[in-house]
């Protein structure tokens, strides 16, 4: 198998925070892996400086094999990488369509735009039956859909989601689990899935990290790590 | 056990849509309250009723028997019901313990011109602030970062600040919104023990919303379930984790393909 | 070597009303220049090259205070300015406790009227004027019903009163005295519209900015209006071109030294450098050639003057000289004891002028006393 | 407040009360008297300007205060013959009293609404002088009086600027009293739990209404206090000029108010102070470059802002990191 | 009444297109543009210059206003706007810089073009009159037709474009535009010059008919707020809204308040200031929290 990311020992500051003391992570050729990890272990910021949106201070970047780290956030896309960051992010005042089509913002092959489209909407019915509803309106399970649509727009190689399940019912994050196993199934994408939900980023995964305060503690098979008795402890909890 | 709060057929619409409508229930004195439901259905709009940030379309809300719902929220929170935010609102540019020192506005026995001069009465409850400030800070153990700029902080100590500033006001009711959504489970359970040590040793009573069910299962005296704006059911946790309608329209089941 | 006369200039030179000031400003500078070429000039038995202090006080009466400072701090005591009202009456104080004398471009009368003494009215008020243009139009026109227009600001709502005054007395009928317009006017139509539905047969635009009078001549016309237009304020020909073309045909307006009626070859010869220096010449320009004349002559009659304005003040009551841009033998002199009781006005011929064909013609030429 | 703190402000006041005469008197510039004086006056507009800022508030209408101030003062004096040195304090409580009733309803605006609407403000003060009966309209109030002297049980205590040889000193005495004495109580309000209860509003209503804060009260509260100000400053600028017109404060001026406080930072107390001192005096001292003056000075302040987005006292920030 | 309602619709017209590139510029970089009504006026200039001094079409006229004014907003968003945005504590700081750019605009358009009033002459002549009820100059209604079609063409541009909706994308959310691959820095400026541009642009087509002053930037621009104000800032279906309620009420309160004197526009201001007070956010505007 090969790599599709390899992240080597990145170190990452806000200010004079220190959020990432030398992490290094790889994601294989469509894999799903996890990262989990307490609040502010540093989950969104190893994103950040994977999508180019925060500069690392030091150690490298690798995305099929070339140099990644120093792209600009806008050029990152351009080379296969999307992201649904944290919170969702949808553009609150445009339509659905629209939202999707600015997914396919570097794309210019008219045609195959469409095709994507379609996809994503059979993918996701509930966006066809809200086309052209404002974001902002819609409920917080129909803007995560429609993020991951907006996501998979670009036909990303590699897909980086950043706790799709915050803040989102029960109900709907059995929804969500479901469409990124089907994603990772169907459209052979590599995943790299940021989660504080566990139990749901363990069982949809093949591999996962635990993150500490800005290092790796754990690594491994996600069916190992669910069985693993510090996981179990930490972020699992007993019942239910 | 009395009642403290009492909701009595509330409803709030905006425009044509209703996002509450006529919801009824009783808040006991010192029990754990959770408001659960799905995304949009009134929860946090529910929230701001009791709490009179928006004014409700019809119904009321009584808090010891007097009706508050058209009181000025300032009001209602010098009567000691206290709202907390869904996102994480504190005060970006102050120190976590400026946050809490300037929330205890509510204790003030000097009049605001009063401390402009800085009379003896003036100084003393700045001195009382800020040792109460203090317990605070022991009490939810953020010892590390009291002197850290509010807007450095990461989430989890965003929400615990959330609560301090709460806590500074000396609530009698404390409304939290989602305090444990994006914490691993680790911190939700020593979020859930603080909560808990809310109620016991201050005699805190808690409402909270919130989507996590594990942590609303193991805290709640009570839940109140809502859907589409109305109650759906009213019960303990293990009579809402049974009822059908509840599993229907929030819980959902196990699904075996993926493992939940 | 001669020794430098310093005369001042406080007024306005940036910003919306910049084109006032800017026409005082380069006229001072443009007859400064010349005289200096011709070896100064000779006031008691020394030669003086004349230096022009400007002040702009960006239209702000706070400001024109620190400009008067200023001059009196630079041992100045003749300034030419302010250009408005609120300027004028606030550098009141500061002129006369360090012995200034200046000449606004203002008309309240208080101003000029005792107890006031240092101010001199720098050219002829609408007050002077109208009448006189109202009384032309009125026996030569046919004239009966008059209406104002004035933008919502101090000086042209003044002068809009005073209009209104003297046109009641010469027993017209005002058939429309309180439409006002903002400055900052793009279409004029909606403010014209209830003007011409009055139907007058003289348009008055009181106190008219040169920049608004094409633009509201232009509605008028294409609302319909066929009367007359007037203004008593100076206006440019090129601007009227520009910005009205043929409406503005007939335009009845105040003009002054460069008439060629009037304009002696000084005044031509003037013309020309002024343009040499700033490219092109303002019409406005033509009320403001006298200020700087009018005190260099004044000096030279009383020597004695040159730092001392009680002086200056005895001498203005038989002073007279030879108006050197006027054909003919006409005589610069103060005047104004009619509307003020002392003399506190620069005399200067009232043009009266039409605008024909891209130029001014003059109407008639009257006289203030 | 610490010794160093004292200190510093003795220094000031020293500064202010003698060296500054002292240096005009040797240098023989008595125009600095009145630009001193200008510079005074506004920093105490300004002051209120930036206290609004502090409770999060974009106040482009300090003008039309400074314009109501100046016509209260005007009319009580000329009208009614009051002595100018009460109607200095009646301007004051009259604008915070207009500000109360306009600040109830606009104060619920929030950031680029509640700037515009202010900037109207000024608009409507000077029409509304332009229309009323008692502003003697578009003719303004001119030959004011000097302020007279002004005594207590007989003691002397300002005399009459009529009989001062020279009244500019005269008012930049009782400009830079004005001044000082307003940034002693800006401080004060920033160090007391008013101004933390300020700074809450301005960082987040929301919050700060759940704490228990009386929002509404406080905005307006703040609001008046910053009228008042300006109602001062326009009261003593009507005296100096002993006239005034609709258009003796337009929005230019409330523009400036508030391009004072940016330039010293909104950060700093004392930001609108230093901010008004280099805006106007600079606008003075660039009289040399004539027809440039406005090319120059617009382009030192598009300078100053790429250098210091945060106002000149935040060079402070560097030597000492702000807590 | 028929031409009180055309006024207020060609008055409109105009309003709109200042409101559109002032909006604009607030919804990409939250600026409040207080040069706004600068760049118009030296649109204004540059059409004067090229049609009167350089005698060439009315048409190359407006052309070169829209290219000098598109390049001048660009430029000043780059050297200017933007690196002041980045280091700046408070959004307001902005604030400074853009009255300085004004002044600095002042003083140039001073320098170069002089204190006078400046027109283009007409470019039709001829008075449209339907029966007395509706006069309106034939010159006064091309305007304002263009001035409506590139509205339109405008919000086209704006909705089905991708530059377009990159832009809306933008303004609405910095991180997630980034993230769809929209480059800030670019689209920040290239939607800074769009709005300068759409100042110039009514220089230009207005000097035709009011021609241009150094004096009318100021005013100008307050009226392009209080347009945006009545319609919801950063929105562009208010600036739109705004334009046209705005020339719809001087149109009718000059007519209807004539009668009374000097106070149409105390009328207007106060009435905005009390429909404020009732929606704080204006027509359109997204409401806070
Ligand atoms: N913009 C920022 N400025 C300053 N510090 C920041 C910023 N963003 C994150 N940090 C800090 O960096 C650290 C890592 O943050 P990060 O957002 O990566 O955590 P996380 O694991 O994603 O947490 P969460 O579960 O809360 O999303 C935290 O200590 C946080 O406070
Ligand atoms: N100010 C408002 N104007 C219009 N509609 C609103 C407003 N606030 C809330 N709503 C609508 O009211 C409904 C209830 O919203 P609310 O925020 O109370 O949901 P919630 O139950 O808290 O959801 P979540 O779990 O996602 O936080 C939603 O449809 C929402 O869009
Ligand atoms: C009559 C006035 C409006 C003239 C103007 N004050 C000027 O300086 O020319
Ligand atoms: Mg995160
Ligand atoms: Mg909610």
């Amino acid at each position: 198998m090969t790599k599709i990311l390899s992240v080597e020992n990145i170190e990452l500051y806000y200010d004079h925070i220190y959020a990432l003391k030398g992490v290094s992570i790889d994601v294989d050729e469509g894999e799903t892996v996890a990262l989990i990890g307490a609040n502010g272990a540093g989950k969104s910021s190893i994103l950040r400086a994977i999508t180019g949106l925060r500069p690392v201070k030091s150690g490298q970047i690798f995305y099929q094999g070339q140099r990644l780290d120093g792209t600009p956030a806008s050029d990152v896309v351009r080379k296969g990488i999307s992201m649904v960051p944290e919170g969702r992010r949808a553009f609150p005042l445009m339509s659905v369509k629209d939202n999707l089509l600015m997914g396919a913002f570097t794309r210019t092959d008219k045609a195959e735009i469409e095709q994507t489209l379609e996809n994503v909407l059979t993918r996701f019915p509930r966006l066809r039956e809200r086309y052209h509803q404002q974001a902002n309106t819609m409920s917080g399970g129909e803007q995560q859909m429609m993020v991951i649509g907006r996501a998979l727009m670009a036909r990303p190689k590699l897909l980086l989601l950043d706790e799709p399940s915050l803040g989102i019912a029960p109900k709907l994050v059995q929804d969500i689990a479901r469409a990124i196993v089907a994603i990772s199934r169907d459209e052979k994408v590599s995943i790299l899935l940021v989660e504080q939900n566990s139990r749901m980023a363990l069982s949809i995964s093949n591999r996962a990290y635990a993150l500490s305060t800005g290092s790796i503690a754990l690594s491994g098979n996600s069916r190992d790590l669910m069985n693993d008795d510090r996981i179990k402890a930490a972020y699992l909890g007993g019942e239910l | 056990m009395s009642t403290i709060l009492q909701i009595k057929n509330i409803t709030k619409r905006y425009g044509g849509l209703t996002a509450v409508n006529d919801v009824s229930f009783d808040v006991n004195k010192g029990e754990i309250l959770s408001v659960i439901g799905p995304n949009g259905a009134g929860k946090s709009t529910l929230f701001k009723l009791i709490s009179s940030f928006v004014p409700a379309t019809s119904g009321e809300v009584l808090f010891n028997g007097e009706r508050i719902s058209s009181l000025a929220p300032h009001k209602v929170a010098r009567m000691g019901v206290v709202r907390t935010f869904q996102e994480t609102t504190i005060f970006r540019s102050m120190t976590v313990r400026e946050n809490i020192i300037v929330s205890h506005h509510l204790r003030s026995r000097a009049s605001l011109f009063g401390f402009f001069l800085g009379t003896k009465q003036a100084k003393d409850d700045e001195a009382a602030f800020a040792a109460s400030a203090d317990d605070i800070v022991d009490f939810l153990g953020l010892q590390a970062i009291r002197n850290e700029l509010a807007s450095n902080l990461p989430q989890g100590h965003l929400r615990a600040l959330g609560m301090a500033i709460g806590l500074a006001t000396d609530p009698k009711v404390i409304l939290l919104d989602e305090p444990f959504a994006g914490m691993n489970h680790d911190e939700t359970m020593k979020m859930v023990g603080l909560v808990r040590r809310l109620r016991d040793e201050r005699g805190v009573t808690v409402l909270l919303v919130e989507h996590d069910m594990p942590a609303v299962m193991k805290i709640s005296d009570r839940i109140v379930c809502i859907n589409f704006g109305q109650k759906l059911a009213e019960g303990t946790p293990q009579e809402i984790r049974e009822n059908e309608k509840v599993i229907e329209a929030y819980l959902g089941s196990e699904d075996a393909a993926i493992g939940m | 070597q001669n020794a430098t006369l310093k005369i001042g200039f406080v007024g306005v030179t940036s910003g919306p009303a910049a084109a006032w000031g800017i026409s005082n400003q380069r006229s001072m500078e443009a007859r400064a220049a010349w005289l200096n070429e011709l070896g100064g000039v000779t006031i008691g038995d020394k030669t003086y090259n004349i230096e022009i202090v400007p002040f702009d006080d960006q239209k702000d009466p706070k400001r024109a205070i620190a400009g008067m400072e200023k001059m009196a701090q630079d041992g100045v005591h003749y300034v030419v300015g302010p250009n408005v009202d609120d300027g004028a009456a606030a550098v009141r104080p500061v002129a006369e406790q360090n012995g200034i004398m200046y000449f606004p471009y203002a008309f309240p009368k208080e101003l000029y009227t005792p107890p006031a003494s240092n101010a001199i009215l720098g050219m002829v008020a609408n007050y002077q004027s109208g009448p006189a243009i109202y009384k032309y139009l009125m026996e030569n026109k046919g004239v009966k019903k008059v209406a104002f227009v004035a933008a919502n600001e101090s000086d042209p709502l003044s002068q809009r009163e005073s209009g209104i005054a003297a046109a009641q007395a010469l027993g017209l009928e005002v058939v429309s005295g309180n439409v006002t317009y903002q400055v900052d006017t793009t279409d004029f139509t909606p403010v014209l519209l209830p003007v011409i539905q009055a139907s007058p047969d003289l348009l008055v635009l009181s106190g008219v900015s040169p920049a608004n009078a094409p633009q509201l001549i232009r509605s008028a016309r294409e609302l319909g209006y066929t009367g007359l237009i007037s203004t008593e304020t100076a206006q440019d020909a090129t601007v009227l071109a520009e910005g009205a073309g043929e409406l503005a045909e007939g335009f009845i307006s105040v003009g002054g030294a460069s008439t060629p009626e009037l304009a002696s070859d000084a005044m031509n010869e003037f013309v020309e450098r002024y343009t040499k220096m700033f490219g092109e010449y303002n019409d406005e320009s033509n009320t403001k050639v006298y200020a700087l004349e009018y005190i260099i002559e004044t000096l030279k009659a009383n020597p004695a003057a040159i730092d001392n304005v009680e002086e200056y003040k005895k001498t203005m009551d038989t002073f007279e000289a030879a108006n050197p841009f006027m054909k003919g033998d006409a005589k610069l002199k103060y005047v104004g004891t009619t509307s003020f009781g002392q003399k506190r006005q620069v005399s200067v011929p009232l043009v009266v002028n039409e605008y024909k064909g891209g130029k001014f013609e003059t109407l008639f030429v009257g006289q203030v006393d | 407040m610490d010794t160093k703190k004292l200190l510093g402000f003795a220094v000031f006041l020293l500064a202010v009360f003698v060296l500054v005469p002292l240096f005009i008197g040797a240098t023989g510039r008595v125009d600095f008297f009145y630009t001193l004086t200008s510079v005074a006056l506004l920093s105490v507009g300004a002051a209120g300007v930036w206290l609004t800022f502090y409770i999060g508030r974009i106040n482009i209408g300090q003008g039309a205060y400074a314009l109501v101030g100046g016509y209260v003062s005007a009319i009580l004096v000329t009208q009614a013959g009051v002595s100018f040195w009460l109607t200095l304090p009646l301007a004051g409580l009259f604008c915070a009293a207009i500000s109360v009733v306009i600040g109830l309803p606009i104060l619920r605006l929030r950031g680029v609404y509640f700037a515009m609407v202010t900037l109207v403000l000024t608009e409507v003060a000077r029409l509304s002088a332009l229309a009323l009966p008692v502003t003697n309209g578009a003719k303004g109030i001119t030959s004011i009086p000097l302020p007279g002297e002004l005594s207590f049980f007989g003691l002397t205590i300002i005399p009459a600027f009529g009989s001062l040889s020279n009244p500019r000193i005269g008012f930049y005495m009782m400009a830079v009293v004005l001044m000082v004495v307003t940034y002693l109580v800006l401080w004060r309000i920033v160090n007391s739990r008013l101004g933390h209860l300020c700074r809450s509003l301005q960082q987040n209503e929301e919050l700060s209404a759940s704490i228990g804060v009386n929002t509404a009260y406080l905005r307006v509260l703040a609001y008046a206090i910053s009228s008042f100000f300006g109602g001062i400053a326009g009261a003593m600028f009507a005296s100096i000029a002993q006239s005034i017109y609709p258009s003796s404060f337009v929005v230019a001026d409330s523009v400036n108010f508030m391009l004072y406080c940016f330039l010293g930072g909104l950060g700093y107390v004392f930001g609108p102070m230093l901010g008004t001192l280099l805006l106007y005096f600079g606008w003075d001292l660039l009289s040399i470059a004539k027809q440039y003056q406005l090319l120059v000075y617009s382009g030192v302040m598009i300078l100053l802002m790429l250098v210091l987005p945060n106002g000149v006292l935040s060079l402070l920030d560097k030597k000492e990191g702000r807590a | 009444m028929e031409q009180i309602i055309a006024n207020g619709l060609y008055l409109g017209a105009q309003y709109a297109l200042i409101a559109l590139g002032l909006t604009l510029i607030f919804s990409l970089m939250n600026v409040l543009n207080f040069a706004h009504g600068q760049m118009y006026v030296f649109g204004g200039f540059v059409t004067y210059t090229v049609v009167v001094q350089l005698g060439l079409p009315f048409i190359v006229g407006l052309f070169a206003s829209a290219i000098v004014l598109a390049v001048m907003g660009a430029a000043i968003e780059k050297f200017l706007f933007a690196p002041v945005v980045r280091r700046s504590k408070r959004d307001e700081s902005t604030m400074l810089l853009a009255a300085g750019v004004a002044f600095f605009l002042d003083a140039v358009i001073l320098l170069f073009f002089g204190e006078k009033q400046r027109g283009v002459p007409k470019i039709v002549n001829g008075v449209f009159n339907w029966d007395m009820r509706i006069i309106m100059p034939y010159d006064r209604i091309l305007i304002g037709v263009l001035a409506i079609l590139l509205i339109v063409a405008f919000i086209a541009f704006m909705n089905y474009s991708k530059t377009g909706r990159a832009m809306r994308a933008l303004a609405q959310d910095k991180m997630a535009a980034q993230l769809m691959g929209v480059n800030v820095a670019r689209y920040s400026m290239i939607g800074f010059a769009l709005g300068a541009m759409l100042a110039g642009l009514v220089g230009g087509l207005l000097v035709t008919i009011t021609g241009v002053n150094l004096g009318m930037g100021g005013p100008t621009s307050i009226k392009a707020f209080l347009m945006i104000m009545i319609g919801g800032a950063g929105v562009i279906s208010g600036a739109i809204a705004g334009g046209f309620i705005l020339g719809m009420m001087e149109s009718v309160g000059l007519t209807v308040l004539s009668a009374y004197g000097d106070i149409t526009y105390l009328v207007i201001f106060a009435s905005l200031m009390v429909f404020l007070a009732v929606r704080p956010q204006g027509l359109m505007g997204k409401p806070w929290g």
